[in-house]
């Protein structure tokens, strides 16, 4: 046994960000944008689209959040948070200035690399937005290296479309192939968003090359097995299916065991994983 | 200076041992009542306003007259936060083994005879939820301290009480103890919400559930357990009704089905 | 002129309760300790239970008073089981009892009674004059805490005694800290003594009544026996209780009552120092003797000084317990032999003279009857409150003055009022 | 390795040898089991001839069941400072020492956690094979003989131990304690010790067959017989808790009264309870009691090979002894076998 000790940052301790800005994006989810504190900016805090952080507000516990930035945008962490209990409560409660505990990046993170030069298909769901909006501005803010882009994305309702005005503006763009869909109640915005599942959406995706697209899935666990049959109704390769999932975690490292799934621990082998180990792992999704 | 939270503290029915266990908190009474601008504790003070305005309302006892439920209903109306405080507020305590029964007029007859009351019409015991919302609990015959003090901070600082998800037999196992279901006594530990540390368990005695059944209690698999054991099913479905209130009224109803 | 005076929450007392009194000129036309608790019924609910069940529940009636209850209960149910009780398990129950002893009176004294004395509302407030005995007193309080839960397995409703023996004995280590501290502790409790002892008690209310306790064998001070010895000299079995103290059911109220030979009494340390006091040793007999007058037999505000007596008696008496106990080994735990039979068990409580009375069949419980020292109390204090409400408003108080002096006798018999389960007192407006 | 004599009556002088080292720690019986306790005085270190397996196995020591992790202020979060004393624990059998070696593996993977390997080194195994109890099975999980993750392991031949140095560490303790670590080991040593462990390998009472197991988790995964245990089962955590492999913990925030001060806490979780999996909004990805118990028989049966190339039961039998409704790995792997 060799005593060797994990490095600074230390793994459990958080460093200190303050915020900078927040917004609402619905009424139960809110748009954070935080900077560590000068004393912390030595850190390399580098982090990959689809990585998460571990967020601490003072004495009101820990929990996993998507980074909602790019990379690309160094400097600034984004992060969208659902108001869904003790912590998040707490969350919302935060003020520009105030200050919010973090460690992290944690993760795998999408596989840039094996994306490169590959069209890509986003398919968000709901909050999957957030961390899908990272890999979005990654791809566009570095757009020749990528082939195709075709984004989906389905809210339940109006009021729940995260990026809502964002998106609707890149309906325009021609970076992009965006679709929108709500579930019910479309009122107001026919011609920019469509009513049904998100599934429904994949009606406008066609022509394409199953050995040259990557997709990206991220959403409510029941999303998942009803897009990845229409994915592979395209025949793209079971390790070509990339789906961002979602389960309980308190340590981000692998340790507290809470997030595993057969031999395997979301927040260190995921929360990015393919079809194939979908297949190959039960109780995947 | 920030604004004190204030806090108000009632009693119903009860031992009003979860009051008395916030007067055992010894160390640090004089900080919280420092800390907090306390508008009632009768038990400790007598400069209390009847029913106050309170940011947070712990309330201690169950409903046994329908004067305390008229009060019980004021004090929702004039709190921020109400908390069923100890195992009587929150399941009915040990006046509610017998809930459901129907036989509560005849154990009134027996001690009380028959005189009629006046001033205050006398009920079955009923934990507060059934009267009206609550907003978070504190588990316990009564509360221990550390998790009655947890608890109280994490209200005073505006967070949800983290409620003991677990039964008795985790802090049971981090005391290292024998188990005593294995040494044929009837323990409740794993029906029994943990919070209490297991100090009987650590004592050699079983856990007779005070702290109120976790939600996920397999009652089934423990009377079959017991029965193996040779205890008598009527006596095992009583030792879950003690402590088991409100709470074990429908299970008990199921498990005699099965039986 | 008519006077009404209504304190509707007793405070500093333990349980929800209240006064009402109409007084009428020179009559008092009304006045009742109302009891606002629900109806529990815990009598009735032991029907039908297991010993051990009974030793776990009957301690809920009072959280204040759950050793008493506990030892009580035990004791009925080894006489009427017949089960042996060891020497090293009755020392050890002692030891218990010492710890709810200090635990209440200190409480009492301290928080409930002294704010009274020196004008605050409660303790808290008095930590800035008071600041060394208060926290001398909470040092004290956390230590008899400690007793018992070391003794219990919790502060309050443990469940460590019960019929038979413990399930766990102290560990040498917990026993040797628990007299150390008993030796740390007795030069405070005799300074406080001396505090409570100089406080000037009014004499307007005062009236000769009879004093009862247990007594315990071999004309020792403590705090259970076989007999109950009176004020007035007599000694009867306690198994006589029912016969001896009558009770009564006033109209319209629910609370029974009861009286000796026609006559309300009293219980509590006032009661036992009154009764068993000159058996007292060492400091605790010093102070007896200091304080000791003709007035304690008429006046109830003495209990507070007979409590902080008690308490030196008991820091006194633990050390040698510990001796004692670090002495014998571990017993194995006691079965009992039968399954049939009735056992009265008559212990004090803080608050007096505490009776559980079960009967068994085939090993389960067939009658129980519980009588709490408040209940026993409660026409005394009743008494003692027309008295002080009568020379009060002649001397002219206004009703406040007036309640306020009537909340400080109830307090001074400390009422436990989830305690009297008997006690359901209904007023008819 | 070398391996060196310690004579049976020399045993009592041990105590004073290892104290020089840390705090003693070995089995003392409580009830009518051990528990690992600290030994105050020469006359109670005991070592036994059976395997002894306390209630809470050596992970105790390296991972404590409930302990604060940090302090914090509204602007700074920080490891507190910890004087974690050095143990020597005494008498511990070779499966609870793979153990042992799993946790190393298992807190230093991917991320090594600091907290573990602050105890970890300060922590010193004195290994004792004994005779195996009725419920072990480490002759089946290839568990039964440990060749790395002590300090020092000793064998019981008769009139003296046969002493395993394991680590630099153990060499120290045998070099402190020249007077009764002899170098001078008997002739007939080898004779005795093949012959002790001959003996050992026949006294196994528990004959479980774990032969294929792994395949059989995957073949029976959706087998009924799941249901049933997880009918019957309490979900009291018990076998989690002695598990020696199991490591799942919990975190919680503890706020001061005054709120200008906190602790986060971390504490021993168990994989059986129902808010295991459960994340906000409700959503349970194990809402079952059978489908926990899948998870943690996964865990010890299938999935550690995976990871570190061996499974995570090390054969110890605790869950047999503890388990109040007999779900555990023999009641298991019996019923996957059909
Ligand atoms: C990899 C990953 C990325 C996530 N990204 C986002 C995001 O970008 N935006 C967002 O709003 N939410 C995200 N979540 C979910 C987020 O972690 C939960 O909403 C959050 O934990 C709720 O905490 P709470 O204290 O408010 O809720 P409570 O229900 O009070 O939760 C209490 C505790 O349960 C655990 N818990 C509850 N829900 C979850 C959960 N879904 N995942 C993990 N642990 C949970 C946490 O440990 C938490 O401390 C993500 C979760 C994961 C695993
Ligand atoms: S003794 Fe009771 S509380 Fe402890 S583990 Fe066994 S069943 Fe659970
Ligand atoms: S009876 Fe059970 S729940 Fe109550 S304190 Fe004892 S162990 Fe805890
Ligand atoms: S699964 Fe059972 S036998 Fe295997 S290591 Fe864990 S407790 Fe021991």
């Amino acid at each position: 046994m060799k005593y060797e000790y994990q490095k600074e940052p230390e793994l459990y301790t958080p460093i200190m960000m303050r915020i900078i800005s927040k917004r609402d994006l619905t009424s139960d989810v809110r748009f954070f944008q935080a900077v560590p504190k000068e004393e912390y900016k030595h850190l390399n805090l580098d982090y990959k689209p689809g990585q998460f952080m571990m967020l601490s507000v003072y004495g009101s516990g820990e929990a996993p959040f998507s980074i909602s930035s790019s990379p690309t945008r160094k400097g600034i962490f984004e992060f969208a948070i659902r108001k869904t209990g003790k912590l998040t409560n707490k969350i919302f409660e935060l003020k520009d200035g105030d200050q919010l505990g973090l460690r992290g990046p944690f993760g795998n993170g999408f596989p840039i690399e094996k994306m490169l030069g590959k069209d890509i298909i986003i398919v968000a769901g709901g909050l999957g937005a957030a961390p899908l909006r990272s890999l979005l501005l990654y791809i566009l803010d570095n757009r020749e290296l990528f082939g195709r882009l075709i984004y989906l994305y389905g809210a339940r309702n109006i009021d729940d479309m995260l990026y809502k005005p964002d998106f609707t503006e890149m309906l325009q763009s021609d970076q992009l192939e965006l679709h929108l869909t709500v579930d019910k109640g479309n009122e107001g915005y026919e011609n920019e968003i469509e009513e049904g599942l998100v599934t429904h959406l994949f009606k406008y995706v066609s022509d394409i090359d199953p050995k040259n697209t990557i997709a990206c899935v991220c959403g409510p666990p029941v999303m998942y097995k009803s897009v990845v049959k229409e994915i592979l109704k395209y025949k793209l390769e079971k390790d070509k299916i990339l789906l961002n999932l979602e389960r309980r975690m308190k340590c981000g490292t692998g340790k507290c065991g809470h997030c595993i799934i057969d031999y395997r621990y979301t927040c260190i082998d995921g929360p990015v994983f393919t079809y194939w180990d979908v297949i190959h792992m039960r109780e995947l999704i | 200076m920030k604004k004190k939270p204030t806090l108000g503290i009632y009693g119903f029915t009860g031992c009003a041992g979860c009051q008395l266990a916030v007067l055992d908190c010894e160390d640090i009474l004089v900080d919280l009542f420092n800390y907090v601008d306390i508008k009632v504790f009768y038990e400790a003070m007598s400069n209390n306003e009847d029913v106050a305005n309170v940011d947070i309302a712990l309330v201690e006892g169950s409903i046994n007259t329908n004067k305390q439920l008229n009060e019980l209903k004021e004090i929702r109306e004039k709190a921020g936060v109400l908390v069923a405080f100890g195992s009587c507020a929150n399941f009915g305590g040990i006046q509610a083994m017998a809930l459901g029964d129907g036989k509560w007029e005849q154990r009134f007859t027996r001690v009380y005879g028959d005189a009629k009351f006046t001033v205050a019409i006398p009920r079955e015991a009923q934990p507060i939820h059934k009267f009206v919302k609550v907003d978070a609990f504190i588990p316990g015959c009564p509360p221990s301290t550390p998790q009655m003090l947890r608890a109280l901070t994490q209200l005073l600082h505006g967070n949800q009480p983290t409620y003991t998800n677990s039964p008795v037999c985790l802090e049971c196992k981090f005391r290292e103890n024998e188990c005593l279901l294995n040494d044929g006594k009837l323990c409740l530990g794993p029906l029994t919400m943990g919070g209490c540390t297991a100090p009987c368990p650590s004592h050699n005695t079983p856990c007779i559930g005070c702290w109120g059944i976790i939600d996920e209690a397999n009652h089934t698999s423990e009377l079959k357990l017991l029965k193996e054991k040779g205890f008598k099913t009527e006596d095992i479905i009583q030792r879950f009704r003690i402590f088991g209130g409100s709470k074990i009224v429908e299970k008990v109803q199921k498990l005699l089905e099965v039986e | 002129m008519m006077k009404k005076i209504v304190v509707n929450h007793l405070a500093r007392v333990e349980g929800d309760g209240g006064i009402y009194v109409e007084i009428d000129g020179d009559k008092i036309k009304k006045l009742e300790v109302r009891i606002f608790e629900g109806p529990r019924l815990i009598e009735a609910l032991a029907i039908g239970k297991l010993p051990e069940e009974v030793i776990s529940f009957t301690p809920r009636i009072c959280a204040i008073c759950t050793v008493s209850h506990k030892n009580a209960s035990i004791r009925a149910i080894e006489r009427a089981l017949k089960t042996n009780e060891d020497e090293k398990t009755y020392y050890a129950r002692e030891l218990m009892h010492m710890g709810e002893m200090i635990e209440s009176h200190s409480l009492h004294i301290f928080a409930l009674a002294l704010p009274d004395y020196l004008g605050y509302p409660n303790v808290i407030a008095m930590v800035d004059k008071y600041a060394d005995v208060i926290t001398k007193a909470l040092n004290l309080k956390k230590y008899s805490n400690k007793i018992m839960q070391i003794l219990n397995g919790k502060f309050i409703h443990g469940e460590n005694a019960t019929a038979g023996g413990f399930g766990k004995f102290p560990e040498r280590s917990e026993l040797l800290e628990i007299k150390k501290e008993a030796e740390e502790s007795l030069t405070f409790m005799c300074a406080a003594t001396d505090i409570v002892g100089g406080l000037e008690l009014p004499d307007h209310l005062e009236e000769d009544t009879v004093f009862v306790c247990c007594n315990p064998a071999d004309k020792k001070y403590g705090f259970w026996g076989e007999e109950l010895i009176f004020s007035d000299g007599t000694v009867l079995p306690s198994t006589k209780y029912k016969e001896t103290l009558i009770e009564r059911v006033v109209p319209h109220s629910f609370a029974k009552r009861s009286l000796y030979k026609g006559k309300p009494f009293s219980v509590g340390a006032l009661a036992r120092l009154n009764c068993i006091g000159d058996r007292l040793k060492g400091e605790a007999a010093k102070y007896f003797k200091k304080y000791k007058n003709e007035r304690w037999l008429k006046n109830p505000l003495y209990n507070n000084l007979a409590q902080a007596i008690e308490i030196i008696y008991c820091l006194e008496r633990i050390p040698k317990l510990v001796d004692i106990l670090l002495k014998l080994p571990d017993p194995k735990f006691e079965k009992a032999t039968r399954k049939k039979g009735r056992g009265v068990g008559t212990v004090e409580a803080p608050r007096g003279l505490l009776v559980h009375d079960y009967s068994f069949e085939n090993g389960y419980v067939t009658d129980a009857n519980i009588i709490t020292p408040t209940a026993y109390n409660l026409d005394d204090i009743e008494k003692y409150m027309a008295n002080s409400a009568l020379s009060l408003n002649k001397a002219g108080k206004n009703e406040g003055e007036i309640a306020f002096e009537l909340e400080k006798i109830a307090r001074a018999y400390d009422p436990c009022i989830s305690c009297a389960t008997h006690l359901v007192k209904v007023v008819k407006k | 390795m070398r391996a060196l004599k310690l004579s049976k009556k020399d045993e009592i002088k041990l105590y004073d040898v290892l104290k020089e080292f840390g705090e003693v720690w070995a089995p003392v019986p409580k009830g009518s089991k051990y528990v690992y306790g600290k030994i105050e005085k020469k006359e109670d270190l005991v070592i036994h001839e059976e395997c002894i397996l306390p209630i809470i196995p050596v992970k105790k020591f390296l991972m404590p069941p409930d302990f604060t992790m940090l302090k914090f202020t509204p602007s700074k979060y920080s490891i507190p400072e910890e004087d974690i004393p050095t143990t020597v624990v005494v008498g511990v059998p070779a499966c609870d020492i793979h153990a042992v070696n799993i946790l190393d593996k298992f807190y230093t993977t991917d991320y090594v956690d600091n907290y573990y390997m602050k105890r970890r080194e300060r922590l010193i195994i004195i290994g004792k094979s004994g005779t195996p109890r009725e419920n072990c099975f480490c002759h089946k999980s290839n568990t039964s003989i440990v060749e790395e993750g002590y300090d020092l392991f000793f064998f019981d031949l008769g009139d003296y131990y046969l002493v395993w140095v394991g680590s630099e560490k153990g060499d120290d303790i045998v070099r402190k304690g020249a007077d009764i670590f002899s170098e001078e080991v008997p002739k007939d040593v080898s004779k005795k010790f093949v012959e002790f462990r001959r003996n050992r390998n026949k006294s196994y009472i528990n004959d479980v067959d774990l032969e294929g197991v792994t395949d059989l988790m995957e073949l029976m995964y959706d087998a009924p017989f799941w249901d049933e245990f997880g009918e019957k089962c309490l979900s009291c955590g018990q076998c989690t808790m002695v598990c020696p492999t199991c490591t799942c913990f919990n975190v919680i925030d503890d706020l001061a009264l005054s709120g200008e001060t906190g602790e986060r806490r971390r504490y021993w979780d168990s994989c059986m309870f129902k808010d295991y999996s459960l994340v906000a909004g409700q959503h349970n990805f194990r809402e079952s009691k059978a489908e926990r118990l899948k998870l943690w028989y996964t865990h010890k049966l299938k999935a550690f090979i995976g990871h570190f190339g061996s499974p995570s039961c090390v054969g110890c039998g605790r869950c047999i002894e503890t388990c109040p409704v007999d779900i555990n790995v023999v009641t298991v792997v019996e019923k996957m076998k059909g």
